[in-house]
């Protein structure tokens, strides 16, 4: 089966396996062996499927041969199995055409053929969309569950799935408290007693299942409404999971924390997605067929960045018409036909784009969506609901921060980068900037292991957005996915230190390398690959090269925008604080001697079914980045799906002033390249070595460094009071807001009611006056009657069942008799 | 955890109303172990009043023990619980030595032990086979019957007979060990082991099984207690007793050094009850199910004891003792000892004159008092809780009518 | 005598069949003092009634193969099968809870509604 | 045997309707179990001789060509007769075989009206002419799959096939209306029948499963059960 | 068959049917007695082996295999006794009517495709509902016994058979539905071919069914563990305590009789029939030419799958009986009412649903290799009613709606 065919299938039975899992837990888990033991199996086997399904997938992208599209390529050979797979109805590869409309835009094997002289960038990526199922379809509107598949999805969709199944197999041991009667001595309850309840084994790997499903779901969207009802999905599965212990006031605290803040993202989100619809009328990615009609809708990506227009950022026909609509209003005012008017507009449209119409809307659909991303992958200013997020148990607090929720929003920029304009991707990289930094400064105070996690990766993901930002397309995507596997690794990890000594505070840690080898081992190695270790030009982990490309990346928009350089330094200097923070959280809880013996007489390595996960992601964590011999690397994979048009540099002059966005290539040249690996190795050492004087051999002492900067320590300690301040501004209005229109209810309102509630019971009292007297009285007359009746007619009544069968016979026979007698001519006849 | 009167499964509801009826079950009917006769006022199905009728199997063996030495009524005590003959002629005998204050030896007393556990092992192996059977299931009753027939070929190479032994004696035993015994016991007690699992398989894990017997004839310790229960029905309704660790000392001094648990239900758990099915939802303590549960968990109990005995009794030098001369004479006074029996505790009572023949003998059995609660067990249950419920209580005839 | 088997199957011949049967159920039900009987004698009657609309609605009895009532005669009968049985039910419902109160099925001590 | 008088009983034997034959049988069946319906006095008795009629009447049925009318008594009526039959049983087996007589005089009554009835329907029976022919014998279609469609409104018996459509006088208003009238029936029987006496438990059953207590130290010591309940 | 003999011998045709009518009851009678016989030894030496013992051994020589002809023949020469109170016709009648009942279902019982006593276009409902009757000679007896022993017996007799009646006619209801006919040898023919085209195997509902019905059939035929009729543990031998020799027979007689028939109804109704599952005959190109010429290797083929699935389900009766313990007559109720009834009810609403939506079962169009090829042999016999079900089935129906609303 080409391949065409294939992936769909692959990807989206590995898509579906986790719902079947939900579905059977929802119903039966309870019933899956002792206390829903069998719930984990479940779960794991479901999750386990579709990585294997995935992986299958992965294999037969490799196999179908889809090009390596770094320096030179040739599209024509995958342009002609695309060709072929799209013989096949209902399955409709995005950079291909049907015949009917090959004419008008040309079939993709010659067009790419004929501008592969040229600068060679021009054509399309392979990438299959179609659908499965059109949930809505209405007017232009056409609502579907399909798929988006290129090569970025395939391998998202191998991390998501092979994280996730390394995250059941841990959770698998590191729940099983849960699979009895709990007693939570975090809850107090009125009594004083520690709150005691069931577990709820399964019903953590029923959510986490469901978190699987909805993940797997935003990364094979074929469209902007199937990706924005998965991510309401990830946001309320993130609501079970981060609530899991929801007796606790912080665990539900968190939970509706991270919920409303994700709603305040949506909500841009939405206004995002209201822009494309209302001037594209569309919401698919690809070009697709529409069930309805049979004609071939163009998606998102064609009408922003059009073949014919070499794959070149455009505002589309229908924004620029939706801008001009006062102007169309004009052009109708004449009355003139409906095909003439249409005529009229297509004319004028190309002049309307010149004059600006419809880059303002482009503008907000970009933002807007980003809006969602800054939300889901919690950037300033909606970023704090990440830390709390770790009121979850900590397999959660790995998947969300790796892999899945916050993964999404990465994502989606990085599958929505073609309708982003440079002015979006500005707003993005200095988003990203501030989150990095400002995250991983807060990451250094911080002592809750946890949290210091989570805010190194709020700050990676600020690196991502800051990639993506700055045109590193696959610097940010391929960041994702090294970032996802040493993060999980590192939250595993934690989960494992968590596990033994049963306090989140690395105050209390210390000299744990010797007490558990395997998980101190594996964690150094994430904090290697997250400040980006290596030889530099020879050999790294993964996070070396991921950051390598950012770094470069960084460097060349700088150095092409000079007015922008502070996102230069942002990053270089992000990276110092990053190789700081994490070592000194290694340091810290690992090496030197225990701070607490309490804690360190009860530590002890977790169960093999913890640490072998822990061993797959290190190895993970390692090989990752490297790229392996026939384009076979992540970075050369995901360089295949780059989207059409955004290799080369572009210069445009945006509502920020004129923009250059540098083509990523450019950043692998010598001079950029070296800079930027020096500049990284530079700062991770640094950051590593100020770590090792705090923590190691303190020859710094960090209360004197504290002391020494006290404003700054205590700005810090406190979160940059972005809580704080986010009361007074939001919350406190809306109390005071709350309270005013309740004085209205109880003061205004509730009292007319009372009024109008006498005035009723008065004139009720009268109606009953009438009804007693006039109507009862007829009412009883009429029952007196009947009653007298009855009394006459009961003597009739014997009683007795035989004598009425007597009756009935008599009855019957004497009918008989005398309708023969009288009628003896009808009935004989 | 009293159950409000709204949820509770048992109260049987009428929706027809329909005449009494006086039913007879036995003295021939298939399920009542025996002659037993059983009189039920019915209501439809539903038993509104049980009594039990005994006395067909009656013969006098009180009396006769007043006409014989003490030795000479062993082989009475035989036909007494002719499942268990050997803890019958324990008891009668440690009675006896008792009264004599004699002591046998420590060989002797190790033989006692490894001889009346096994025959607790063949005794509860009839029990829950005929349990099975009347619950309406044949093939457990069989697969009993095969291992059962396995201990008798041992008890026939020890003492020629397989039912009424007569192999405890006052004083020691009849006979040493043949050669080679102890090896063909363990060959036994390891081929049985693995088949102990089967029996849960077939009946304790049974749905049916399991929902013919739990809730069903529920013996309230309190209860148990007054009826005077004794054996596997009073631990069933867990109550700790068990005179092996809690009787007189001259039986107890009998299993100095065995390392046993007393097979109840303590703080929701039966010893070692990992290695045992669970117990099911529906079973409460003191119904069917754990009655007979306990009995199962006795069986285990019994092998171990029995591979403890073996290893001291092999490793006791010297003889076994001369059992008591059949006509010597018994000093004048009374004595009363209860033993362990594995339908529960069997006591023996007798006076003496300082003649060898005693004056008065008089047995106590506890299928006689297990039998007395099953009108209390019974009322209001269907007539197929009935068989349930008397099997439950494992009586042999044999015993209650003596 | 054989002969005079011949043709003997005609609808009239149903009919009073249905006829014995029926008037069978009626003194049933006037004779019995036993509720069930009462019961019995009503499901006699149903049943010759029944038996009219079959013989009614059968092609094979019909004179000229075309019968007067067609397929109606049987989705009567199916229809009057299935109210005898619901009736039963209710009459025997009936019946057990007047059992119930007065601990006799005697229908002559059913009187408590006279007049 | 003689050859002639052999083929003669043959050809004799040959000229036997058995349509009218068996119709004969099973009309006797009918007709004298229904009447010794009414002569026994037994309920158990009488509930076998009226499952006799019913069984025959099924037989008469299948004779006139409706298969499945006859399959359903069979299964419906007859086993609704069975559950009167053992309710019978139930409720009088064991007392009440005696002593519920009719008076004399009911019972001659009743004969007599029944005569007077049996004689206006016989009359009746064979007042038309058309109803005295024998039939056919015209071998007829199935009817259970027409009966099926008639019921869900398409009366197929009707129409040609190409118009089935516009047949009408199905009965699936009916059907319905009958379905819900069984449904509530039942309902209604259900309820008329329903429990209206519990048994109060017996206090070893309200413990039932209170916990292990600990072995007294003197067992012969005045015990207390526990008395009284959740109520 | 009986054409055979008018055409080709020249018999009078009433004396051909009158000889074929007898021949089919004879043959049907001895595959009820010989049955019973063969079923009997079986239950004994499975038993035995069941409980690690030998069963019978020595009568007939080897296997003990003539050991229920030496019962038989020893219950003919025991003593016909009658307890005092009885009363005497009903006691008499009793077992004849049970084994009457058992024995006329068997007449619409189709063994091969046209191998039936007697066709009826409502064979289904005609045999559920005279196997039903089954039940009043227990009951009689019960009745007639005058025991207390044997009235409960009867008592719970007719209680669980008339409410296992429900569900049974429910899960029968399916086949039919699946097959538009009420006609077994209809319901059998439309699972020709490989076995995935058994009614079984068509969607995951019937496949549920199936053992609903496997349950409710072990029920209405009073075998362990629903043999709450003669429970020996608790009502000594409920309904036929009281009888002895050949009266005692004929209730044996029926219920291996009535086994043989339920199970026979499931193969046919769920299991293929007649069909194996693999289509040998049709792979061996028995095609029509063939087939009308030799059916009788066809019929054998039919004849030997159809007793081979039957006595499938019979031994599944006997394995169960001998591991099982018995349930308890209100257990019986539940099981029948709280979980059979609404299951066969869902599954019955599932069925449809699926007949609606994907109405070619689980593998639609595929394994139809052999359908249809005995077709012709078969409208011979009954052409009519072939024709007329195929004009009045739902599905042309359903196709003349669509056009005409087209």
């Amino acid at each position: 089966m080409a391949a065409a065919q294939l992936l769909p299938i692959l990807l989206g039975i590995a898509w579906l396996i986790p719902l079947v899992s939900f579905v059977a837990i929802l119903f039966f888990g309870p019933r899956m062996g002792a206390h829903g033991k069998g719930a984990a199996t479940v779960a794991t086997t479901a999750i386990g499927a579709s990585l294997l399904l995935s992986l299958i997938a992965l294999v037969s992208w490799t196999l179908a041969g889809h090009p390596v599209r770094s320096e030179h390529h040739d599209d024509n050979h995958a342009s002609i199995q695309s060709h072929d797979a799209g013989q096949s109805p209902g399955i409709w590869p995005a950079s291909h055409r049907s015949p009917a409309h090959s004419d008008a835009v040309g079939d993709s094997a010659g067009h790419a053929s004929g501008h592969a002289s040229g600068h060679g960038e021009v054509s399309a990526p392979i990438s299959y969309s179609g659908d499965w199922y059109t949930l809505y379809a209405s007017g232009a509107l056409r609502l579907s569950i399909g798929w988006y598949i290129d090569s970025i999805t395939v391998l998202m969709f191998v991390v998501v799935t092979f994280i996730a199944t390394c995250i059941h197999v841990y959770a698998a041991g590191y729940m099983h408290d849960e699979l009895h009667d709990v007693t939570d001595s975090e809850v107090q309850l009125e009594t004083g007693e520690s709150l005691h309840r069931e577990g709820r084994f399964h019903r953590f790997f029923q959510a986490l299942s469901l978190f699987c499903f909805s993940m797997l779901g935003i990364v094979i969207a074929g469209n902007l409404a199937m990706v924005f009802i998965f991510w309401e999905l990830v946001g309320i599965c993130s609501w079970f999971l981060i609530g899991f212990y929801f007796e606790r006031h912080s665990a539900s605290t968190a939970a509706n924390k991270a919920f409303i803040v994700n709603r305040v993202g949506d909500f841009g989100m939405l206004i995002g997605l209201m822009a494309l619809w209302g001037g594209l009328g569309t919401l698919h990615f690809g070009d697709s067929v529409s069930s309805a009609t049979g004609q071939v809708e163009q998606g998102l990506f064609e009408l922003v960045r059009p073949a014919e227009n070499h794959h070149e950022q455009q505002v589309p026909d229908g924004l620029v018409a939706f801008a001009a609509a006062d102007q169309i209003e004009k052009m109708a005012a004449s009355n003139p036909s409906r095909s003439e008017l249409r005529r009229k507009v297509a004319a004028s449209v190309p002049g309307w784009r010149e004059q600006g119409y419809g880059k303002w809307l482009l503008f907000v659909a970009g933002i807007g969506i980003f809006c969602g991303c800054v939300g889901k992958s919690a950037q300033v200013p909606l970023f704090v609901w990440l830390p709390d997020a770790m009121e979850g148990p900590t397999p959660v607090s790995a998947l969300v921060h790796s892999a899945t929720m916050v993964a999404a929003g990465v994502y989606l920029v990085g599958r929505f980068f073609p309708v982003l304009t440079p002015d979006v991707l500005l707003v993005i990289a200095y988003t990203g900037g501030l989150t990095l930094f400002i995250a991983a400064t807060i990451a250094v105070t911080a002592t809750d292991i946890k949290r210091v996690l989570a805010y190194s990766t709020v700050s990676q993901l600020g690196y991502m957005m800051l990639a993506l930002g700055v045109g590193g397309w696959v610097a940010g995507l391929f960041h994702l996915i090294t970032h996802a596997f040493f993060k999980s690794l590192l939250f595993l990890c934690s989960g494992s230190v968590i596990h033994a000594c049963h306090t989140n505070d690395m105050r209390k840690m210390g000299g744990l390398l010797k007490v558990m080898p395997y998980t101190a081992w594996t964690m150094l190695i994430g904090c290697l690959a997250i400040i980006g270790a290596g030889v530099p030009f020879v050999l790294g982990l993964s996070g070396y090269y991921s950051k390598d490309a950012i770094l470069a990346q960084a460097l060349l928009f700088s150095r092409t925008n000079p007015q922008h350089s502070i996102l230069y330094v942002a990053v270089a200097g992000g990276a110092f604080i990053t190789a700081f923070y994490m070592f000194r959280l290694w340091f810290m809880t690992f090496a030197g001697a225990p701070r607490d013996e309490h804690v360190f007489k009860h530590a002890h390595e977790s169960p093999r079914v913890m640490t072998v996960p822990l061993v797959a992601l290190a190895i993970f964590a390692v090989v990752a980045g490297w790229a392996l011999p026939g384009g076979l690397g992540v970075e050369s994979l995901i360089e295949q799906s780059r989207p059409a048009g955004t290799a080369e540099t572009t210069t445009t002059a945006g509502i920020f002033g004129t923009l250059t966005v540098p083509a990523e290539h450019e950043s692998h040249a010598g001079a950029i390249h070296v800079t930027a690996t020096l500049t990284a190795f530079a700062t991770a050492l640094a950051g590593v070595l100020l770590a090792g004087v705090m923590y190691f051999k303190p020859l710094i002492s960090p209360v004197a460094v504290a002391h020494a900067a006290r404003p700054i320590y205590t700005f810090l300690v406190n979160r940059w009071y972005v809580d704080e301040l986010y009361h007074g501004i939001f919350v406190l209005p809306t109390l005071g807001a709350a309270r005013f229109i309740s004085a209205i209810d109880t003061q205004v309102i509730d009292r007319f009611i009372n009024v109008l509630a006498w005035t009723a019971k008065r004139v009720a009292s009268v109606d009953a006056w009438f009804d007693r007297v006039v109507v009862d009285g007829i009412v009883n007359l009429a029952g007196r009657a009947t009653w007298k009746a009855g009394l006459e007619l009961k003597r009739m009544q014997t009683g007795n069942l035989r004598q009425y069968v007597m009756f009935i016979v008599v009855g019957t026979v004497a009918i008989f008799v005398l309708a023969t007698l009288l009628f003896r001519t009808s009935v004989a006849g | 955890m009293v159950q409000t009167l709204d949820e509770d499964q048992r109260i049987i509801e009428f929706d027809v109303r329909t005449d009494e009826m006086l039913v007879n079950m036995g003295p021939q009917h298939p399920s009542t172990h025996g002659v037993l006769r059983l009189v039920l006022r019915t209501d439809g199905e539903i038993v509104s009043e049980l009594e039990p009728h005994i006395g067909y199997l009656h013969r006098c063996a009180e009396k006769i023990g007043e006409n014989l030495t003490a030795r000479q009524w062993i082989p009475y005590t035989d036909r007494m619980d002719y499942l268990a003959a050997m803890n019958m002629n324990l008891g009668w005998s440690l009675a006896v030595e008792k009264l004599l204050r004699y002591q046998v030896s420590e060989k002797a007393r190790h033989l006692r032990v490894l001889i009346v556990e096994l025959n607790r092992i063949a005794s509860h192996l009839v029990g829950m086979g005929a349990y099975g059977l009347d619950l309406g299931t044949f093939s457990p009753f069989l697969y009993a019957f095969r291992e059962r027939e396995k201990i008798l070929d041992l008890y026939e190479e020890v003492c020629g007979a397989r039912l009424t032994y007569s192999y405890i004696t006052v004083g020691g035993m009849t006979a040493d060990l043949p050669p080679g015994w102890l090896q063909r016991c363990e060959a036994f007690l390891d081929q049985f082991e693995p088949i102990i699992q089967e029996y849960h398989t077939l009946l304790t894990t049974n749905a049916i099984f399991v929902k013919r017997t739990a809730t069903i004839g529920v013996l309230s310790p309190e209860m148990a207690i007054d009826y005077g229960c004794t054996g596997p029905v009073l631990r069933g309704s867990g109550v700790d007793i068990d005179l092996r660790r809690d009787g007189e000392s001259i039986y107890t001094a009998m299993y100095d050094g065995y390392a046993f648990e007393v097979a109840v239900m303590k703080n929701g758990h039966y010893p070692r009850d990992h290695e045992y099915p669970a117990v099911p939802k529906d079973a409460v303590l003191g119904d069917c199910w754990h009655r007979f549960f306990v009995r199962m968990l006795e069986v285990v109990q019994s092998m171990d004891l029995v591979r403890q005995s073996i290893d001291r009794y092999s490793q006791c030098k010297g003889a076994l003792g001369e059992p008591l001369k059949l006509a010597e004479k018994l000093p004048a006074g009374d004595t009363y000892l209860e033993t362990e029996c594995p339908k529960g505790q069997m006591g023996f009572y007798l006076v003496t004159d300082g003649t060898p023949i005693p004056w008065r003998v008089r047995a106590r059995s506890s299928s006689f008092s297990n039998l007395a609660v099953s009108p209390e067990l019974c009322r209001g249950c269907l007539i197929a809780d009935v068989p349930a419920v008397v099997g439950s209580l494992d009586v042999v005839m044999g015993e209650i009518d003596r | 005598m054989m002969l005079a088997l011949l043709g003997v199957a005609s609808v009239s011949h149903y009919l009073v069949v249905g006829a014995i049967m029926f008037c069978c159920g009626v003194v049933c039900m006037a004779v019995k003092r036993n509720a069930l009987g009462v019961l019995m004698g009503i499901e006699l009657v149903l049943n010759g009634a029944n038996l009219n609309f079959v013989a009614f609605g059968s092609n094979y009895l019909a004179a000229d193969g075309r019968s007067p009532l067609g397929l109606d005669g049987e989705v009567m009968a199916l229809f009057v099968i299935l109210l005898a049985a619901a009736e039963a039910a209710v009459a025997l419902a009936i019946t057990l809870n007047f059992y119930n109160n007065h601990a006799t099925v005697d229908v002559d001590r059913a009187d408590d509604l006279h007049g | 045997m003689n050859q002639d008088a052999f083929s003669i009983s043959l050809s004799l034997f040959a000229l036997i309707d058995w349509h009218g034959f068996f119709f004969l049988l099973f009309a006797a069946i009918a007709c004298i179990a229904a009447l010794m319906v009414v002569l026994t006095d037994n309920v158990v008795r009488m509930a076998l001789h009226l499952i006799l009629s019913l069984g025959a009447t099924a037989g008469l049925f299948f004779l006139a060509g409706a298969e499945f009318i006859g399959a359903m008594q069979l299964m419906i009526y007859v086993g609704g007769t069975l559950v009167l039959l053992v309710f019978g049983v139930m409720l009088t087996a064991q007392t009440q075989l005696v002593a519920l007589r009719t008076p004399a005089g009911d019972r001659v009554l009743a004969g007599i009206l029944a005569a007077a009835l049996l004689a206006v329907l016989v009359q009746a029976a064979f007042s038309i002419e058309s109803w005295q022919k024998s039939g056919q014998g015209i071998v007829s279609a199935p009817t259970a799959t027409p009966l099926g469609m008639a019921l869900v409104g398409v009366r197929v018996d009707q129409s040609a096939e190409a118009n089935l459509l516009d047949a009408k006088g199905g009965y699936l208003l009916p059907f319905e209306i009958v379905s819900v009238h069984l449904l509530v029936v039942l309902i209604g029987a259900a309820y008329l029948a329903r429990a209206k006496r519990r048994r109060v438990p017996r206090p070893v059953d309200l413990m039932a499963s209170v916990d292990s207590v600990e072995p007294r130290s003197t067992v012969d010591s005045p015990s207390t059960v526990l008395s009284g309940g959740a109520e | 068959m009986a054409e055979f003999l008018i055409e080709t011998i020249g018999l009078p045709t009433w004396f051909a049917w009158t000889a074929i009518a007898g021949l089919s009851a004879f043959l049907i009678l001895n595959v009820i007695a010989g049955g019973a016989l063969v079923f009997i030894w079986a239950e004994r030496k499975i038993a035995a082996r069941i409980q690690d013992r030998l069963g019978p051994t020595r009568t007939g020589g080897r296997f003990g295999w003539l050991q229920s002809l030496a019962d038989g023949i020893k219950l003919l020469a025991k003593e016909d006794l009658m307890p005092d109170g009885a009363d005497a016709l009903l006691f008499r009648l009793a077992p004849y009517v049970s084994f009457c009942a058992s024995f006329c279902a068997f007449i619409a019982l189709p063994f091969a495709f046209d191998t039936v006593g007697q066709r009826l276009n409502v064979g289904v409902f005609f045999v559920v509902a005279v196997l039903g009757l089954e039940v009043f000679g227990v009951i009689l007896a019960g009745y007639a016994s005058a025991s207390k022993w044997s009235l409960f017996g009867a008592m719970r007799e007719a209680a669980q058979v008339v409410s296992y009646e429900v569900p049974l006619g429910m899960c029968v209801v399916v086949p039919v539905m699946l097959a538009g006919s009420m006609d077994l040898v209809t319901i059998g023919e439309k699972q020709a071919g490989w076995a995935m085209n058994w009614f079984i195997f068509h969607d995951p509902f019937t496949f549920i069914i199936f053992w609903v019905y496997c349950t409710c059939a072990i029920a209405s035929v009073n075998r362990a563990p629903f043999d709450l009729a003669e429970a020996e543990s608790e009502l000594v031998a409920g309904f036929h305590t009281e009888y002895s020799g050949l009266r005692w027979s004929f209730f044996f007689m029926a219920e291996y009789g009535s086994m043989f028939l339920v199970s026979a109804l499931a193969a046919i109704l769920f299991l293929g029939g007649w069909n194996g599952p693999v289509p040998v005959s049709e792979l061996l190109g028995f095609s029509d030419g063939v087939a009308a010429n030799a059916p009788f290797a066809l019929r054998f083929i039919g004849c030997m799958n159809l007793f081979l699935k039957a006595t499938a389900g019979v031994l599944l009766m006997m394995w169960i009986r001998w591991t099982l313990p018995r349930l308890r007559i209100d257990q019986v109720m539940t099981t029948c009412l709280k979980y059979c009834t609404p299951i066969a009810a869902a599954m019955f609403l599932g069925v449809m649903l699926w007949q609606l939506f994907l109405p070619g079962g689980l593998v639609p169009g595929s394994f139809r290799a052999a359908a249809g090829v005995r077709e012709g042999w078969l409208e011979q016999s009954y052409r009519k009613e072939s024709a007329e079900d195929e004009s009045l089935s739902l599905k042309n129906l359903s196709r003349h709606i669509s056009e005409v609303s087209r």
